[in-house]
This record gives C-alpha cells, structure tokens and sequence, in this order.
C-alpha cells in the first residue's frame, strides 16, 4: 500500500505544483482509531498527508457534488475502482464535466469495513483495477468476483412471504431517525432539493415515524434505482445499522434483470430511467 | 462511609425489580456488532461491554413527537391539546456522559418556555447510571469537558463496577435514595468510599491524555473567521449523525401532517448542520457553506450555550468523533482551538 | 409513546374501519385521460356494472404517474391502488406509456422487497374502447381486496404515525 | 379561505335515479372551501349554466366543481360558461358521476357516497387550481417539404398554390423519386413519365416553391410554427446558374461504366450525369466517386466542352438556413435487399433465389425500367444476360414481405398490383410468352383493383400459383424454379428465361437519421409513426409535422398523393392564423431547484425541453436548468414524474393538485357523509359514535 500512498502523493504534488488541479480530494488518517478521512489538498506541500490504505472506505466522489469542489474549474480526485463507478453515473448525468475532474486511480485489492470485515463490495469486486482515470497507481489487482457475492443478502429476504418481510422492514425503518446521512454521503443523491425536503406538496413526511421513514427509505431507494453503484457509502454511515444496500441490491438486480443495465460501467449509456425499449417487459400489466 | 455492592450477574433482576409493574424500561443491548439503548428490550440482554451507539436523549425527547391535533368542521377549526405519552420510566445502566446531559439540557427546556413534554418525561424517569472504570472508547472525551468516567450528574443511582465481579451502589438523588430498598435486596456486600474514589482515579487516568477545554470559549469569540474552519470541515456532507447521536443536541423541527379535514402538529428531531436548517423562505441562507454550519455546531456548544445557560453542550461522550461518516472529529476541532489558544494564536 | 403520531380521531376511525364488519374495500384507480377514463366512460354509456369501490384520479398519462402517488395513496388508507393507461403504442403522447412500465417494473419490484403485498398492487392498459376490460379489471380487483381485506399493514404505520 | 362552488347535476334522472343529488349537495355545502352548493336537473342546459353564472357573480367563487357527466363530454361547455361569467376556465373542474358513478352502481347508499367522495376529491383539486392563459403561438407561413417523389411534389404544390412559399428538399439530382422509374401504372396503365413529368416541371418553375435537389435536411430546431431548418447543399461541382442542360459533358465523360441508379444497374452511366432525360432540374452532377478528375487528377473533360463554363470542381458543400412553419415528410421507400447483404443488416435477405449473381433475376423496379420506353431496352422486354427475348417469366411476390424469418411481418400492399400490371406488360409485349406468379394471397381492394388483377389472369393468361418458391438455379440457358402450388398440392418446377421478384417496400435506409432530427417517432422497421392510426393519420405527434406517402408505409400512388393533399391541407391550416392557440396543461421547470441532469430532456417525447443557461448580469455562467418550451409541450406529464426532485410540474395536474386529490381520501373524524336532515354543529365524535 505505501507505494499507491506514494504513487498519489507524487502526482498530487505534481498537479497541484503545475496548476493542472486547483485542490486534490483524497484520503489523509484519521483521528479516531484506524480510519481515515476525506482530505482537500490545496497547495504540493500539504500532499504528503494522502494516504491509501485498506480502510479508505469514503467514496470521495460524493465531494464533486458539493462546495468547494463543485465550484472548481480543475480538481484532482483520488479514486477507488468502486468510487469511479459513482463518476461514470455523474457524467451520465451532467452533474461533473469529464475535463474538470482528473482523476488518479488506485488498484485496490479490498478494503475493511470499521468491524474488520470485507464489504460486500470488494468480494464482489470486478474493478481492482480501474480502467477509467488519468493517472493510475499502484500494482495491477486482478479481480475476481465471488460467484453470487453480490447478490447473497437478498436470499434470506427472498425466502420470506411479504408479511414476513414486511415486518421485517418495519423492524428495521422505524430505527431510522432520518439524519439523512445516507443520502449524503452517497455520491449519486445528487439533488440540491431532496423530494424529502420539498412541502408543497409533502410526498414524503419528514417526521422519523413509521409512515414517514417507510415512505423515505422507500424512495430513496426508487430514485437510486439504476443509479446506485453500490458503494456501500450509505450503508456504513447509517447511524442505526439500517441494511439499506439490501434495498440497493435488490433494485440492482432488478434493473440487471429487466434492463440489462448495471450502473457505473459505462458513460456513453442511459440510465435505465432516461430511458425505455418497446420490448420491455410487458407480463406484469394486465 | 461504605457502600453496598451487588453481584454482576443481578443487573438484568436488578433491572426488571426498579422498572417494576408497568415502568418503561430502557437498557443497553446488542444489536450487530454495536451496542444501543433499547425500550422494552430483554434485561437478560443486557450489554455493557460499551458506550452504546444512541444515547438517551430519544426517551425523553423522542425523534418525532404529537404536539397537538387540529379539525375542521366546516370552515371552522378546532384544536386539541396533546399529553405526552409519559408513563414512567427507568433507564438502567446509562453512562455517565448521558446522565450528565440531562442537568445539561433542562434549563433549554424551562427557559422562555417550559416545555411539558421533556419535563413531565424527565418528573417520571429514573436514571440509573453505570460508571465506567476505564475509558470505553477511543473517543471518550468527558474529562475534557468537567466531567468523569464516574460522574454522577443527571444521575439518580451510580453504580460502579469495581472488579470484575462486583458492582457498588451509590445513591445519588432522593428518588435514588427512595430505592434504597430494592437495592437492599440484592446487596451482597460492601465496599469503603475510598475505594469508588480509588475507580474514579483510574477512570480519569485513562483519559490523561485528553486536553481540558478550558480555553476553547475565549478562543471561539475571537476566531469567528479562521481557516480552521474550511480547514477542518470542509470535509463534513452535512448529515445529522452527530447531532442525533448527540445526548446533548435538541433542536427540533414542527411539522403538521394533515389529511382531508384535519391533522396534527409533530415535534422532530432538526440538526444544525443541513443546509436547510437556516434557509429562508426569501432563499437566502445566512449559513451558506458547510464550515459555516460546522462552526455554528461548535459555537452554540462551547460559547454561546455556556454564555447562556453556564454549561458546555457537551457530555464528551465522543459519539460524534466515533460515528462521523467522515471521520470528522469534534474533539479533534475542539483540541485544536484549546492548543491555539494555550499558544496564544 | 412514540407511537402515538396519528390523530386519535383517526386511530378509532381506522379501528373502526379495519374491525368493524362495515369495512369497505378502498380502491385508488390513477388512469390516464386517454385511454383508461374513456374507457371507463364507456362502461357508463353501456351501462355496466361495477363494485362502487373504486375512486378514480386522473391523470394526462400514465407518464404522469409518479410512484409517490401510490406510496401517498397507501398511507392516506387505500386498500389497492391501480394504475392503468394506454396499451403500448397506443399511447397519446406516443410513449409516456413506455416511460410509465420502466417505472412500474422498478418500483413494484421495490415494494415487493420491502415486504408490500403485490396483490394490493395493479397495474393494466385499458383502451377507451375496453370498457368491458375496465368492468372486469375492477369487479376483480375489487374482489382480490375483499378477500385479503385492509391492507392492515400499512394501516397500523398510518396509526402511529 | 377558497369560495368553491359546487353544482351537483342530476342529467334528468340519469344520475338521480341511483345517486341522492340533493345530499351530494348538502354534503359538499360542508366542505371546507366551499361557499356554494345546489342540485339541478341539467347543469348544461341554459337555464343550468345560468345558475353557475350567477353563482360565480353572486358567490365571488374562485372555483367551480360540476358534478356531473364526464369532462370529455361537457367539459369545455362549462369552461366556457365559467369564462363567461368572468372566471378563468380552468378554474373549473369536472367530478364525473354519471358515467363513472350513477351508470355503473346500483342504488344505494355506497354509490351515493362515492358520488360525495368523488365532488370532495374534485373540490380540494380545484382549491389549488390556477388560472390558465391559453399559449400563443406566432406561426411562419412557409413550409418544408422533404422529399420530391410524387408525394412532396403534390404537397409541395398544394401549398403553394395555396399561397405560401415552400422549401422542397431532395436528396437525388432530381426530383421525381420512384414513379419516376416507373413505366405504366396500375389500374389504368396509364403511363407513368406522363403524368408526373408536367408535375415535376411546375415544382421547378412554381413561383412559390424553392427547390434543393441533391441536398438534405441537416439540422432541424424550433417547433410548430417556427421550425428553423439547416440543408446541406451537396457540392455537385456543376454551377446549375450557369449550365444550360446541353449535355455537352455527358458525352464527353471518358467514365462511361457506372451503373445508372435510375436504370437500377440495367444501363450505365458517365461520371457526370443527369439521371434521366425528363429530369428536373435537367443540370447534371459530377459523381466524384467515380469522376477521373476526381479520383486521380486529371481529366477536366467536362470543363474543356463546357461551353457554358458551368463546370466547378472547387465547389463544396454548402448550408443553408431556412425558417419554416409547417414540415411534410415525404421521404418514400426503397425495396428490400434481395441479395445476402444490403442497406438492412437486421434482414437476411435471399441468398437462395440467387438475385445479383444471375442477371436474369431482377427486382420489380427493374423490370418497370426493363418495360419503359424510356429505359435501357426502348420498352422491350429482353433479358439482360443476352438480351434475348423471355419465354417465360416467373414473378415472385411476398420477397421479404409477410415473412417473419426474413425479418418482416407486414404486406407491402402493392406488391400484388403491380406484378399483375407485370404480367400483363409482359403479355402485350411477348405474346406467345407465359407469365407465372408465385403468390401467397392476391390483396386487391381498391377502385379497380381487383377488376385489374382478374384481367391479368383471365385475359392475359398469367398463371397464378398459389406458393412459396424454395430455390432458383440455374440449368444451361434456363433458370429452374422449384416450388410447391398448394392449391394442388403439387411441386412446380419451371424453365423460366427470367425471374422477377417482388421485393418488400422498406423505408429508406438510415431515415431513421433524419426522423430522429425532426423528433418523430418510427416503428421497429423504421416506417414514420403517425399520430393517430385511425384520426390523425396524416399528422405526427409531433406537432407541425406531417407525413405523406410510403415513409409511413407501403401505399401506392393514389393513396400517396391523396395524403400529400391531405398533409398539404393540413400545412394550411396550420398557416390559415398568425397564431396559433394552444391549451396551457404544459409542464414547468423550477429552476431553483432543477440539478440538469437531464432526465426531462430524455424522456420528452416531443424534444420540448431544452437545456438553458442561467448568467449572472456579467455573463457569467451560474447554472444550467432544463426550460420547457410550451409552445411544443403537449402537456403529457412524463418530465414531471420522471423529475428525482419534483423540479418539474404540470399544469392542469400539479403535484399539490393531484395529492390534494390523494389526500382527500381520508379523514380524521368528520362524518364525511352526512344525511340530509341532520343537524349542523353536532361533534364529530358524536358522529363518529
């Protein structure tokens, strides 16, 4: 790992001390136990505080959406494969100009959630080593995804009949104290004005009851729907230990399914919501 | 004077005997690989290898509450008033820097306007709190801000886990002191008050690294324009884990729900640091920027609180160093504005 | 505590409601203005018959139809909620009705993960020629709902809340 | 406080006889909002509409609930009285009873519930209804016609001689398009060259119409009435100001090998060419493809004999703008590829049948260039591998046409016509020759049709076989065709000199390209979408777009120019106002909080969204947000619910509008159907109990 540490410290360095880039987002450590911390470098100087190691677990895409970085005319991003995804989902969506962001890709072989394990993600892992950036680092990681990793959470949910599942959610929603750190955190909730924070009219009741967080998560989910890159961002920040990638996943299959479409993978697409086929599965309308 | 000690194994009877017939009973317990105070949750559950993840504050000041109903009949509107749905309560091994929230945030709620709901919950709990002998997290910071692993604040029973085996008992308030009784039940022994001073010793020892935060208020008066804060927060994504796992937050928002001819008003959690917190009706927002927010959360805990009402909003219980989704660390900001100032920058 | 958001007025209305043998199905049809509205006009004219549990809001097109209708609809106490509008490439606005499927085919795979019994849930392409089809769809669904009667689920939420 | 007044109809007694009115009434008079509520027997007689009129006076409504029949049926009938009684008409809404209600419930208690239930719906929508001003539209009375077959020659002049200036753009170097190559038609046989040559010359001498042959439409923006169109002017290295049509050049051309398009490959023709004598412009075009000048350096031969000095080998392609009102697509077809490969790679094609490996298989055009008097044979028929007279001619029809396999399911409709007009060409020319046909079914309705093909087989003796054809080869100086009459039952196998094939008629290849352009919509085999297959068959959806012709789909040449009239007519009314009106149900953008991710823009079925710049007062570039042009948005909604942030909204159905609907399906406590009689003020809870 100290060599991609290097790796990007050099080109931040080299960036930032040319004016290729304004300011670099990336890793630098933490101050509580072992994590790190999304960092803006600014000046060659201060590059030295980048760092990568297994537990840069931010996607630090989601700074590209908010200020400072939005209002940069040049910004240098260090990036994940799994983060890059959540790039290739903005510029499908005008929010970044591809010129504006240079990104400098790091071949990962995994990273650690806070508990020690290994999300979801990297063992489902088929982008160790980013093909989409302007500089890499690091030693190429061949990917090798575990067979239905991806999907496994979503059978025990498929084993239960509705009321089951139903009750299931209720269990796990009405935790929700609607902080809204999953959309925040989340690279892709790109709204300036979340529908949850619209009144007139109010869709979705901003109250932390029941009604009110089932129909929130519900639609934060629909509107990741095709979008979602599954970086697990929300999940992690989730106060209450929400299983919200459940709700992602679930969406991704089906959108994998129906669509044949799997966020993240290439800019030139539509989103499965920008867009329909004749053809598109007719079966369940009557 | 000595005080009597129970057996570890008896906290779960020991629970279920103060929550008694009909109390509400809340508990630590583990949910996942974390601990959260729980309503209701099996007192054979319980877990205290840990801070817990939530505090109290939600069973005093629930995340969303029913203020008041409202009806039209015809053109005309008819309101109702609301109760809180209070029964009493106990809250049973709190921690300390939750318990100390409490003094903390009452006279908030008994200001310009007393508040029923906080305060007919507050008449009718029983905080029974848990003292930690060791720092139970990276985070910990209470001594940072007056308290101690064993303070007794906001606390009507303080108990100490003195080995691994025993727990002494100190009765704190006269509702604590009321219990003596139930108490009495499981006594099993004794210890001398020279040994709970010898455990709240080693509970400040294991936070002798952490700055006292003395000086951060002078220091906040003069830098309300530094590169701190753009330094610092310039990372934070505006969510409201901080202030919702924080005991000591308690901005709330009013919200009615209403359907055709009729509704009712709703009491919610709000936090400081969503940039709708201060927007306009007009679409100006005085706090436009993140460290702006960030600093105004910093502002209204170590200044303009303490200026107001005597006390630091904060417990230094270190949920919102620990749960952070961007490890941004309020102690780490706090500490830091201590050092400059100790330097006289 | 917590649960105790809903006006009480509205709890033991919904109690009434959900024990009382007096439960009426309630059944929200969104129908697009073309096609599904027309056709239900047309049951009118030929004066067929249907169960009077159905409240129709209408909309220019199934490309109108936002999820969050349905989701609202629930919570202020239907029972089922239909959806119908054009059949493919019949649509007015010449694809809203396309836009519309994508839509359903996410959402109700959503509200089938969180647990949502999708027989509550309908969706259909009703000419305004099908007036039968409207009758037929509508005797049906009404019937569907009787049999598992209110959406009790998704009542209790609208209780404490 | 909204003062809504509510009028509750009884339609005679076709909703009072299962649904209580008066208690509808007396319900909605408890409505919150509502200062106004009455039953009538018919809300839309004159003595009905007078009483919402004065209602609206007397009650300073601010919005009117007609509780009645269904909006499509008196909709605009009350709007109107409202309008009359100084309300704005969209301050009106519909809560339909009758058709949806009272005709479709017994009686009893439940439906006249649903009758309450449905006025309350419909009043908490009004309350948050807003005045509408219907859209105007400045219309450009110029049209575009693109396309010079015979159907935008006959649109092209309709509308100017109707008066207006139109723009005809075609792609080839002439106009003429298909009939062009035609020799005689059907029913008549009538030949074709004589009736569309004078009409070809009056679309280029016509005052009103500016014709760009060899150019095609390049970019097309704007919308209904106001359609800003770039051509592209292919360069044709020939200045037409200057040429005189002499000919000059033709001769001298040393490159004299080219297959002619026009003569489908029958004949060839020079690098620099007009494509046919009658054409028009009579200005030839270099191919430069082809022209020595062109593909190795020297030649100039052309220029050398020019005595005109029209020849410009500098010249480019040139574009040029033109602002149009009014657009008819008339763009045609071509025939499915026969051979393996062809313009269709979704088609297979049919290797089987041999076509392009043996000249003497053709396809139906060039079999009409074979039968022209104007074509490569003077009107002969004679084979093209020797030129010798055929003896026998085998016709296949349905090639690609009805074969699913092969990638089509449709009839190309003229398919049958015209090989019997085939056979009996072929009859009246060879007389002791036989003609078969390979038929699926014979498809003849029309004036004429039938009484044509029943000639073809009972006077002119062509041999209908009711079958497919499995393979065609070639033995000596013969072409075997095998294949099965079903009808008997039979395999055929038959010595045929020639085999002609009736290929699928295809839209143009890559039209696609330009229908994208123009925002129309096409089905799978790229064929242009009308607007209503049955009522709007000459319009798109696309407001200000028309189709004619076989860009639509198979048709014949009466039925193409009987829709270019028709589009032609069209195009006139649209240009018979300086403006136009348009109801304002059109979709809105809240740009303080549209993010432009363009989701809106995608989804348009109309192309009414664009993007906009938002600049401070320096210039500078704040943001981007999407804006609706209501001048094209036809108000169906889809941006709206597409929308992640609501930053669209539709007016007519607003978002606070239609959850206000939702809303008001429940209630707390009020008895929300009260019976007449009962006392006002009693408590709800003692309703309730």
């Amino acid at each position: 790992m100290s060599d991609r540490t290097e790796g990007i410290r050099e080109i931040a360095r080299k960036w930032l001390g040319d004016g290729t880039v304004e300011a670099v987002v990336g890793w630098e450590q933490g101050t509580y136990k072992d994590k790190t911390s999304p960092v803006l470098i600014r000046t060659p100087e201060e590059a030295d505080r980048l760092l990568f190691n297994e537990r840069c677990t931010n996607n630090l895409m989601t700074y590209l959406k908010r200020e400072p970085v939005r209002g940069m005319e040049k910004v240098g991003i260090v990036a994940k494969g799994c983060d890059i995804k959540a790039l290739i989902g903005l510029l499908q969506e005008s929010q970044v100009e591809r010129e504006k962001v240079k990104v400098i890709a790091v071949t990962c072989p995994g990273v650690k959630k806070d508990d020690g394990t290994v999300p979801v993600k990297c063992r489902a892992c088929d982008v160790n080593t980013p093909t989409f950036y302007d500089e890499i680092v690091g030693e190429k990681v061949d990917s090798s995804p575990e067979p239905g990793a991806r999907f496994e959470g979503l059978e025990a949910l498929d084993a239960m009949t509705p009321a089951e599942r139903f009750r299931f959610w209720r269990g796990e929603l009405d935790k929700c104290i609607r902080c809204y750190a999953c959309r925040q955190v989340c690279p892709l909730c790109i709204c300036s004005r979340c529908i949850a924070e619209k009144n007139q009219p109010q869709w979705v009741e901003t109250s932390p009851h029941p009604r009110g967080n089932f129909s929130w998560n519900l639609v934060r989910a629909y509107h990741l729907a095709g979008r979602c890159v599954e970086c697990e961002a929300c999940e992690t920040a989730c106060p209450v230990n929400i299983p919200l990638m459940l709700l992602n996943r679930a969406m991704a299959r089906t959108v994998k399914g129906a669509f044949d479409y799997e966020a993240g993978k290439d800019p030139e697409t539509q989103p499965p919501l920008r867009a329909f086929n004749l053809d598109d599965d007719n079966s369940f309308i009557l | 004077m000595p005080y009597m000690t129970l057996d570890r194994t008896d906290l779960p009877s020991l629970a279920e005997a103060l929550a008694g017939r009909g109390k509400r009973l809340v508990l630590p317990v583990r949910e996942g690989p974390e601990l959260f105070y729980r309503e209701g949750a099996d007192p054979a559950q319980l877990d205290l290898s840990t801070i817990p993840k939530n505090s109290i504050k939600e069973f005093l000041f629930p995340k969303s509450e029913k203020i008041l109903e409202y009806e039209y009949t015809g053109n005309d509107v008819v309101i109702d008033d609301v109760d809180p749905d209070a029964g009493p309560a106990v809250i049973f091994c709190a921690r300390p820097c939750d318990a100390a929230s409490l003094p903390v945030v009452e006279p908030l709620w008994n200001w310009d306007y007393k508040d029923k709901f906080f305060n007919e919950r507050r008449a009718q709990t029983l905080v029974v709190t848990y003292a930690c002998r060791t720092a139970p997290d990276d985070a910990c910071f209470c001594v940072s801000v007056g308290l101690s692993p064993s303070s007794d604040q906001g606390s009507d029973v303080l108990l100490y886990p003195v080995d691994d085996t025993r727990v002494a008992v100190r009765l704190v308030s006269p509702a604590g002191r009321e219990l003596e009784e139930v108490f009495s039940g499981f006594k099993k022994g004794e210890v001398s008050e020279e040994s709970l001073d010898a455990f709240a010793k080693e509970g400040e020892q294991s936070l002798a690294d952490r700055k006292r935060l003395d000086k951060v208020k002078n220091w906040l008066e003069g830098h309300f324009e530094d590169p701190l804060w753009e330094e610092k927060a310039s990372r934070c994504i505006g969510c409201g884990t901080c202030t919702f796992l924080c005991p000591t937050c308690h901005c709330f928002d009013i919200q009615d729900e209403s359907v055709f001819d009729g509704g009712c008003r709703l009491k919610n959690w709000d936090g400081c640091q969503f940039s709708l917190f201060t927007l306009h009706t007009s679409g100006h927002n005085p706090r436009d920027t993140q460290p702006k927010r960030y600093r105004q959360r910093i502002l209204h805990k170590y200044s303009i609180y303490p200026e107001k009402f005597g006390r630091i909003l904060c417990t230094g219980c270190g949920r919102c160093v620990a749960h952070c989704p961007v490890n941004l660390s309020l102690y780490d900001v706090v500490s830091t504005a201590q050092e400059r100032a100790e330097k006289g920058e | 505590m917590e649960e105790s958001h809903g006006t009480e007025a509205g709890t033991e209305r919904v109690d009434q409601e959900t024990t009382a043998t007096s439960w009426e199905p309630r059944i929200v049809a969104f129908i697009c203005n073309w096609c599904t509205y027309t056709g239900a006009d047309l049951a009118g004219t030929s004066r067929m018959k249907y169960p009077p549990y159905v409240r129709v809001i209408k909309i220019p097109c199934t490309g109108r139809f936002d999820p969050l209708f349905m989701i609202k609809a629930f919570e202020r106490g239907a029972d089922g909620v239909l959806v119908s509008g054009c059949h493919p490439g019949d649509c007015h606005y010449t694809a809203g009705n396309y836009n519309a499927r994508r839509k359903y085919t996410v959402f109700k795979d959503l509200l089938a993960t969180l647990g949502i019994d999708m027989d509550r849930v309908r969706f259909s392409w009703i000419s305004a020629s099908e007036g039968g089809k409207w009758v037929d769809t509508i005797k049906h669904f009404t019937e569907v709902i009787r049999g598992k009667g209110p959406f009790r689920e998704y009542r209790e939420m609208i209780d404490v809340g | 406080m909204s003062k809504i007044g509510v009028f509750v109809c009884h339609c005679g007694e076709n909703i009072s006889r299962t649904v209580d009115c008066e208690r509808v009434a007396r319900a909605s008079e408890q409505i919150r909002g509502v200062a106004f509520a009455t039953d009538y027997k018919y809300m839309c007689s004159d003595p009905g509409q007078a009483l919402i009129k004065k209602a609206i006076r007397e009650y300073e409504l601010d919005g009117v609930v007609v509780s009645s029949c269904s909006p499509h049926m008196h909709e605009k009938t009350f709007r109107k009285a409202v309008e009359e009684a100084g309300l704005n008409p969209f301050l009106c809404e519909m809560a339909n009873i009758r058709e949806h209600c009272s005709w479709v419930h017994e009686k009893e208690e439940t439906t006249t519930r649903k009758a309450i239930e449905l006025v309350r719906l419909m009043v908490e929508k009004v309350k948050r209804n807003v005045a509408l001003e219907p859209i105007r539209v400045n219309v450009t009375k110029r049209a575009l016609v693109i396309g010079g077959g015979v159907g935008g020659i006959q649109a092209a002049l309709d509308i100017a001689d109707g008066g207006h200036e139109v723009i005809l753009v075609e792609k080839d170097p002439s106009v003429g398009g298909h009939m062009a190559q035609l020799s005689e038609t059907f029913p008549t046989l009538d030949c074709s060259q004589c009736i569309l040559t004078p009409k070809m010359v009056d679309v280029g001498s016509h005052p009103n119409i500016k014709l760009y042959t060899y150019s095609e439409v390049e970019k097309i923006e704007g919308f209904v009435g106001n359609f800003k169109v770039t051509i592209k002017k292919k360069a044709r290295s020939v200045d037409i100001d200057k040429c005189t049509g002499c000919g000059e050049c033709q001769l001298k051309c040393p490159s004299k090998k080219i297959p002619s398009e026009f003569d489908r490959g029958l004949k060839n023709r020079t690098a620099i060419y007009i494509p046919f004598p009658q054409a028009v412009p009579a200005r030839p075009v270099i191919d430069r493809e082809h022209c020595i000048y062109f593909t190795k350096g020297k030649c100039k031969a052309c220029q050398k004999v020019c005595p005109a000095g029209a020849i410009d080998y500098e010249q480019t392609d040139e574009y040029v703008e033109e602002e149009v009102g009014g657009i008819v697509v008339a763009t045609g077809f071509d025939l499915y590829t026969v051979g393996e490969q062809g313009p269709y790679p979704d088609y297979r094609g049919y290797g089987e049948y041999g076509y392009g490996e043996d000249p003497d298989i053709i396809d139906g055009l060039q079999f009409e260039r074979l039968a022209s008097a104007s074509g490569p044979t003077g009107g002969a028929i004679l084979r093209p591998s020797d030129g010798k007279e055929p003896k026998s001619v085998v016709f296949l029809k349905c090639i690609g046409s009805r074969h699913p396999s092969k990638g089509i399911e449709f009839c190309s409709k003229i398919c049958c016509m015209y090989t019997a007009k085939h056979t009996m060409l072929y009859k009246h020319k060879v007389h002791d020759g036989t003609a078969y046909v390979f038929y699926m079914d014979i498809r003849s309705p029309g004036k004429g049709y039938d009484e044509f093909v029943r000639r073809a087989i009972e006077e002119d003796g062509a041999v209908y076989l009711r079958g497919r054809v499995s393979r065609i080869y070639r033995s000596g100086d013969h072409l075997i065709v095998k294949g099965a009459d079903t009808l008997s039952g039979a395999a055929v196998e038959i010595e045929a000199d020639m085999v002609v094939l009736a290929t699928a008629v295809m839209p143009q290849p890559g039209i696609e390209g330009l229908f994208q352009k123009l925002g129309i919509s096409y089905d799978q085999y790229k064929f242009a979408n009308e607007a209503h297959p049955k009522l709007r068959p000459v319009e798109c959806a696309t407001a200000g777009i028309f189709l004619a012709g076989a860009c639509q789909g198979p048709k014949d040449i009466p039925e193409t120019v009987a829709q270019a009239s028709g589009a032609a007519s069209k195009v006139q009314i649209l240009f018979s106002r300086d403006e136009m009106l348009r109801e304002p149900v059109v979709a809105k953008v809240n740009e303080n909080t549209c993010i432009a991710c363009w989701y809106c823009l995608e989804v348009c079925p109309f192309k009414a969204i664009t993007q906009k710049e938002i600049r401070d007062r320096k210039g500078n570039l704040i943001k981007r947000v999407a804006e609706v042009n209501p001048s094209v948005c036809t108000g169906c909604g889809t941006c709206a619910a597409t929308c992640f942030s609501n930053s669209i909204d539709l007016a007519g159905f607003t978002d606070e509008q239609i959850y206000s609907e939702i809303n008001a399906l429940m209630a707390v406590g009020q008895d929300l159907f009260p019976e007449p009689g009962k006392e006002e003020g009693e408590s709800p809870d003692e309703q309730a109990a």
